[in-house]
């Protein structure tokens, strides 16, 4: 049991890494990606080719997922300093299924949809992370940085200033903030973190394909974060909480068929995003709002 | 007052806890032009949305012919005789200027027999609007949609207008061009007008009556001529 | 031969494509609704079409008839007492877009505990192909769909520019505010928008059933469709989303003339994802850069 | 607060579910099917013969306790399915566990041999499995076999030389396509076209144009559940008319029951429903009875996985040994020959069973045309 | 264009409009406008509602690119300069509809508009707590002091508008661009308004204001320049404009007709 329970507080770890990094492109820039889990695969295609390949060492798979999910993430950022609202919506849509066919069919370096099999775990100057006990401390601290560092760059001056776009871009721009350069580098922390989460779930789970990283993955997240709350500290945390255990919750009630588990998962989180959308749209942890 | 058309009796308007209207109280008579004045997010817009029952007020009031109503809507009041003429231009752009009298005809249930004749008549006062009554709306100029929209207020028959900044967009000359016309129109058509307007040394040459509002409340009635001389009150807007 | 015949597949599936793209755009058009369930509109459409008539062996015309009342019953519902009440109490596009997503998912799922989650066809003799030239085989059900798609795009046309109601739609597109000052209710003529788009999504639902077949996951694809084309046609544009969804079809079948099948999915998002970045108005749209 | 007050709801009714666990001598063992999404039509037809099968256990009392399977739902994704294996190892604490899907088996293959669990496979037929490790086993053989059976088959008895494999791009997908561009040349044929399609393409109308252009005497379908529908539909709609061939993906009802598929042909693993062997009849006469469904492999393949445990794990408790992963490899090895559904089986070095193939027509209900020795 | 006066040469121009055009869609909402703003002084835009006055902001600050013409900020043309860029240049404005920062306190606005940083790191110098001390000073100036932690949105309208100007003081621009500052406020407001803005003034900024407000035009204009139809008609003293009966009869009316 208490491996069982291991496992799924390191899921939900890695899921609230995920969360909170979209929630920082979510709440503080306004930019609503529906792509969040192309990047979350490019961190851990990247971790798994190179521990396939070279080495387990955690320290050099992370700058490289970090690097080369940032720099994928121009494709993001391109259509954000385009366009807003339903058209960054549909832009990201359409690149999450550009790169689903990617991930799937790129077979020397992501296996296809076979995947990659047999990854081996981290390590850490020599020190291999095969222990699932273990293996929680590692996501554990990680998130713990994670949640410390974004945390200290939304109270920042550049915080401030990915606020004020998102509040109103024109009087930013009148300011003299360099909405493209902001937005672009939110949008590069953003996936460079998220690929961090990918990097863990490649080590973690030894196996990844890309049914890890295609729209239903993207939607998820983004379900985490409107759930638990846009633009609020715990709310993409609680949202992680929630949504991760909601599966495995629900296999433990008693009454419902074997068969319809999926579906009445599905069903309960699409029931719970159309009621919070209705009752409380801020989110579980959003603050009480005034005129919007 | 028996003459009084419309009633408004303690109004209270807000938005998200924001009070925009407090208080207010007027008459709009019969057979008058009444004008608003006062500076920018004064209210005198949301008043009139109010009135029209466009906006929904907090409290108070509104009774026209000296019955009280339970919730002002467009389509009552225009069944009771009040046109607005809202501000902006209050036409759709990618409308025929046809559609947008079919439109409003129907919106406020004039019966389809009586459509033609309607039309007719409006054309019949407004006769500039035969010339472009097939083009989109958007391709008109300030002046003719201004046209456009007092003829589809005059659509539903009204007795009394609500006239929000018509000045808005037009160049001064065609705002004076416009605004003799609507006297005569008042007057030949034994209307009331609540007149909102900036302009207001134009405006006054027509008014009978002028309200100033200041921060959501009226803090002064008065007579034109006598505003004019006011020099403290002069200087709000 | 090819080539042409990939070109008619082209326009037999993209037929179909604009028809629900239209539907979608008219809703989003009109009330400024991203309305992300409009796949599950399709699926409803398609499976009680296909409960009816092939399962209980309904007369056709009925089948279609019920799919229409029901899905325009499903639209209606969803306006009145879902978005209705998330605009009036928060209203941001994207709160829409996540309510409305959660309604697909649902809806989604209810079909695959209902009527099961494996493929599901309505057999007919509409759908086999003849060979009309050597090498080029059209099926009854190609004419049908264009046929069908021009038909109800001219009637749309005719309703939206000749009745009170298509013109009250077009005025809703233009200013909801002003709708109401003019004495109507927007939220009326909202609810006609979705009775409407829903409504364009049946043909191409029954359709659908008939040749590709149908299975519970069918919604979210159409949806994605949908999405593309109206923002490739422009926003806005019904003429522009009918041919942006005509485009997508056939560029899908066209990409498979070199191109591995299993890409030619890749290529209506590309198509859409080079539309946002260079030209985010679309072909017929307005502005929208931020 | 609200979150929190969930969060204990969920964490009550965990506990409750333990607290209500069997007794220490009875049984358990996973199984991590497809139960929902586009392939539960699998799930569903694995979970009609293991429940038979732990019936017939149950009755015959052969085994010290009562068997019980605690199902896992894999969607047939692999991820749900290591998340699933997870549970069954960790919570469960289960030392064999049934498998299905190539891609799920790969996926959960690294935590069986981490963990020591059994995993027994009866449904994927990409040959990699057999390159899983020791505590990978496959009940079924797998689709190089069912290729090597078929293809002879077409070239030599039905004189079909041009082929065209239409597959999911997956590994079973590239198994077979590998499969049949190696074999085809030998026996003077020609695999003239490969066209990949992704997993969850519904239109096929274009692909039937490249199937049409590239004039093939057969067209082999590897695909999965419901897609394969969907692929025979769209090819017979649009002038596709020759020969369909595919794996022991069409043995199930859907295709059956689908007119479109009339005439297909598929392989699967020799089994005579008619044997006069207890087993084989017992299992023919009730899984008829219960499902109201004629018997396939599928359904014999898993019955026999839960057969071939009972088998080990009575031996071992006969022999008064713990029911581990590994005591459950070592008498496998031990014993080496089992009788199951359809006779006598024997598994090879790398855990994966030894059969004769049988080449089925679809026919309403699939017909045997032919079988084909073991080589 | 009619000529009021002749340019009197005396303060240094800051920026300068020259036959500046811009057309949405054929209709032009600036026509051949050209014009001075000089240094240390205030220049008030005049003109009826839809006269192409915050047009003409938009196309200062780099918010819209003209169809035609120049605008050339000390002596360096500007056009097709972003907006940001222009704003460091030393061009700051306020907005007609504010615009305000509206999920973020005021404390927040003001600080946010001192800080440059693109970068993660604070890239200006000077120490937080100096930032920090003129943002208090700057909310103590505008008599916001006691809302420093309220959040923008739930502010009053007439605090609302003090916080543009907050906003707007805590930049170092020399040159500022407000879009009717004043319009909507009660007298109280109105007079402490005044205050801030000749105070601003005798620091030596540069002020071009549109507004409406004939009072306001009168004690604080410098220059006046007079706007219809997107044309300038008329640039020149407060007098020289205010007393010329055919601008006043445009804008004001016609006294006694």
């Amino acid at each position: 049991m208490i491996a069982y329970l291991v496992n799924l507080a390191t899921l939900v770890c890695i899921n609230a890494i995920l969360a909170i990094t979209l929630n920082f492109i979510m709440g503080y820039a306004g930019i609503f990606s529906l792509a969040h889990a192309v990047f979350f695969g490019v961190g851990a295609y990247v971790a798994a080719f190179i521990a396939l390949q070279w080495t387990d060492a955690l320290l050099l798979q992370l700058p490289a997922a970090m690097l080369i999910a940032g720099t994928i993430s121009a494709a993001l950022a391109l259509p954000a300093l385009r366009v807003r609202g339903d058209y960054f919506v549909a832009a990201s849509l359409g690149f999450q299924v550009l790169a689903a066919t990617v991930f799937s069919e790129w077979k020397s370096v992501t296996g296809g949809i076979g995947g990659l099999v047999g990854i081996p775990p981290a390590s850490i100057a020599g020190h291999a992370f095969s222990d699932p006990v273990q293996f929680l401390g590692l996501a554990g601290v990680t998130l713990a940085l994670v949640v410390v560092l974004t945390r200290a760059i939304v109270r920042s001056s550049f915080g401030r200033s990915l606020k004020a776009i998102r509040d109103s871009e024109s009087a930013a721009l009148a300011f003299g903030k360099n909405v493209a350069l902001i937005k672009t580098l939110s949008v590069f922390y953003s996936t460079a973190v998220c690929a961090v989460a990918g990097v863990l779930y490649a080590d973690y789970l030894s196996f990844i394909n890309v049914e890890s990283f295609t729209i239903d993955a993207s939607t998820l997240f983004m379900a985490m974060v409107i759930v638990g709350g846009i633009g609020t500290v715990w709310g993409p945390i609680v949202g992680a909480v929630l949504l991760t255990l909601l599966p495995a919750a629900l296999t433990y009630l008693p009454f419902l068929p074997r068969t319809e588990i999926g579906s009445v998962q599905q069903m309960v989180y699409g029931l719970a995003m159309v009621l919070l959308m209705i009752f409380k749209p801020d989110g579980l942890m959003g603050a009480k709002r005034g005129e919007a | 007052m028996t003459d009084a058309l419309i009633s408004v009796d303690n109004l209270r308007v807000g938005y998200g806890g924001r009070v925009v209207l407090d208080d207010i109280s007027l008459q709009i008579r019969k057979n008058e032009v009444l004008c608003l004045v006062g500076h920018n997010g004064a209210g005198k817009s949301t008043l009139m949305n109010a009135l029209f029952g466009v906006v929904t007020r907090q409290g108070g009031e509104i009774s026209v012919d000296g019955q009280r109503l339970h919730q002002p809507e467009p389509k009552k009041m225009a069944a009771l005789g009040i046109g607005l003429v809202p501000e902006g231009r209050g036409i759709f752009p990618g409308l025929t200027v046809d559609e947008i009298f079919q439109l409003a005809m129907w919106a406020t249930g004039v019966p389809q027999r009586e459509r033609p004749e309607r039309i007719e008549w409006v054309m019949s006062i407004l006769p500039r609007i035969k010339t472009f009554h097939a083009r989109r709306a958007g391709t008109l100029s300030g002046g003719q949609q201004q046209m456009v929209s007092i003829a589809r207020a005059l659509l539903s028959r009204p007795r009394c207008l609500l006239m929000d900044e018509p000045s808005i967009g037009l160049a001064p000359k065609l705002f004076q061009d416009l605004l003799q016309p609507i006297r005569q129109l008042q007057q030949q058509l034994g209307l009331s007008i609540l007149l909102v307007e900036q302009n207001v040394k134009e405006a006054f040459k027509i008014s009978d009556r002028v309200l100033v509002m200041r921060s959501g409340a009226i803090i002064h009635e008065t007579s034109p001529e006598a505003l004019a001389d006011n020099k403290v009150l002069m200087q709000f807007y | 031969m090819l080539l042409l015949q990939l070109i008619i597949n082209g326009i037999q599936v993209g037929a179909l494509y604009g028809l629900t793209a239209v539907g979608f755009s008219l809703i989003f058009g009109a009330t400024k609704i991203f309305h992300f369930a409009h796949g599950a509109s399709f699926a409803i459409s398609a499976y009680v079409f296909y409960y009816l008539y092939a399962v209980l062996l309904v007369w056709w015309p009925f089948a279609i008839l019920a799919a229409c009342i029901l899905v325009v019953l499903f639209g209606v519902v969803l306006d009145r007492y879902v978005y209705g009440p998330i605009q009036s109490a928060d209203g941001s596009f994207f709160t829409i877009f996540v309510g409305s997503f959660g309604v697909a998912v649902v809806i989604q799922n209810l079909i695959g505990t209902v009527f099961g989650r494996g493929f599901i066809s309505v057999p007919s003799a509409l759908s086999r192909s003849v060979e009309t030239l050597p090498g080029l085989y059209v099926a009854p059900t190609a004419g049908i769909a264009v046929v069908t798609a021009v038909v109800c795009f001219v009637a749309l046309q005719l309703f939206l520019g000749r009745t009170n109601i298509g013109i009250a739609l077009r005025a809703l597109s233009e200013s909801p505010a002003l709708v109401r000052t003019f004495g109507l209710n927007p939220k009326a003529v909202s609810t006609c928008a979705f009775a409407l788009g829903s409504l364009l999504v049946v043909p191409a639902a029954v359709l659908t059933s008939m040749t590709s077949g149908l299975n519970a996951a069918i919604g979210g694809r159409v949806m994605l469709i949908s999405v593309a084309a109206t923002i490739v046609g422009g926003v806005g544009s019904l003429r522009g989303a009918a041919c942006a969804g005509l485009l997508l079809g056939i560029a899908e079948n066209l990409a498979l003339w070199r191109f591995d099948p299993q890409w030619s999915e890749a290529v209506t998002f590309l198509i859409l994802f080079a539309f946002i970045v260079l030209r985010p108005s679309g072909f017929f749209g307005r502005v929208v850069t931020s | 607060m609200w979150p929190l007050r969930k969060v204990a709801v969920l964490a009550f009714s965990m506990l409750v579910a333990l607290a209500g666990r069997a007794s220490a001598q009875d049984l358990r063992i996973g199984a991590i099917f497809p139960l929902s999404g586009a392939n539960a039509d699998y799930g569903d037809l694995y979970m009609g013969a293991t429940e038979l099968a732990v019936s017939h256990l149950n009755d015959t009392k052969a085994l010290g306790g009562r068997l019980s399977i605690a199902y896992e739902d894999s969607q047939a994704l692999p991820q749900q399915g290591v998340i699933a294996m997870n549970k069954l190892v960790n919570v469960e604490k289960v030392s064999y566990v049934l498998s299905a899907f190539t891609g799920v088996s790969k996926a959960i293959s690294t935590t069986a041999t981490r963990s020591r669990t059994v995993a027994v496979n009866g449904g994927g037929v990409g040959p990699d499995l057999a390159e899983l490790g020791e505590y990978f086993w496959n009940v079924i053989p797998l689709a190089n076999f069912e290729v090597r059976a078929m293809a002879p088959y077409l070239v030599r008895k039905r004189g079909l030389k041009r082929f065209v494999l239409v597959y999911v791009d997956d590994p079973l997908g590239q198994s077979i396509k590998r499969e049949l561009e190696s074999s085809l040349p030998s026996l003077g044929a020609t695999l003239a076209e490969a066209l990949s399609v992704s997993s969850n393409a519904q239109q096929f109308s274009g692909v039937a144009a490249r199937v049409r252009d590239a004039k093939p005497d057969v067209v082999y379908i590897a695909s999965f559940g419901a897609q394969q529908s969907q692929i025979i539909k769209q090819l017979r709609d649009n002038g596709v008319t020759q020969q369909l061939a595919s794996y022991s993906g069409f043995a199930i009802p859907a295709i059956a029951s689908l007119p479109e598929a009339k005439g297909a042909l598929f392989t699967t693993q020799r089994i005579d429903w008619n044997s006069d062997d207890p087993v084989t009849r017992r299992f023919t006469r009730e899984y008829q009875a219960r499902t109201s469904r004629a018997p396939t492999a599928y359904a014999a393949n898993y019955y026999n996985a839960v057969l071939l445990y009972g088998t080990l794990a009575s031996t071992l408790q006969k022999a008064g040994l713990p029911i581990t992963g590994e005591n459950l490899l070592t008498k496998r090895r031990e014993i080496g020959a089992f009788d199951l559904v359809g006779g006598r089986v024997t598994f090879e070095k790398d855990g994966t069973i030894r059969s004769a193939m049988q080449i089925n027509e679809v026919a309403g209900e699939p017909a045997v045309v032919e079988t084909v020795a073991v080589h | 264009m009619l000529q009021v006066s002749k340019a009197p040469g005396s303060p240094a121009t800051l920026l300068e409009i020259a036959n500046l055009t811009k057309s949405f869609d054929g209709v032009k909402a600036v026509e051949d406008v050209s014009l001075r703003l000089r240094e240390g002084i205030i220049t008030t835009l005049v003109g009826p509602n839809g006269a192409g006055k915050t047009t003409l902001f938009n196309l200062i600050t780099g918010h819209l690119r003209p169809t035609s013409g120049d605008i050339r900020w000390q002596d360096e043309s500007i056009v097709g300069t972003a907006p940001w860029k222009i704003a460091r240049l030393g061009v700051a404005r306020t907005f007609q509809d504010l615009r305000l920062f509206s999920h973020m306190t005021v404390f927040e606005n003001v600080l946010t508009v001192m800080e440059k940083s693109a970068w993660f790191w604070q890239s200006e110098a000077g120490s937080g707590a100096e930032r920090h001390q003129r943002v208090h000073e700057i909310l103590e100036a505008t008599g916001l002091q006691h809302n420093a932690g309220v959040r923008a949105n739930d502010l009053a309208y007439a605090e609302r508008k003090f916080l543009s100007m907050a906003r707007i003081m805590a930049t170092k621009a020399k040159m500022w661009l407000l879009d009717e500052p004043a319009s909507g406020l009660d007298p109280r407001s109105y007079e402490r308004f005044v205050t801030l803005l000749r105070g601003e003034v005798r620091r030596g900024i540069t002020i071009c204001i549109i507004e409406h407000n004939l009072e306001i035009v009168v004690s604080i204009s410098d220059r006046i320049s007079f706007l219809d139809q997107g044309r300038l008609l008329a640039d020149g003293e407060p007098e020289e404009i205010l007393g010329n009966p055919e601008l006043s009869s445009i804008y004001f009316g016609e006294r006694n007709s």
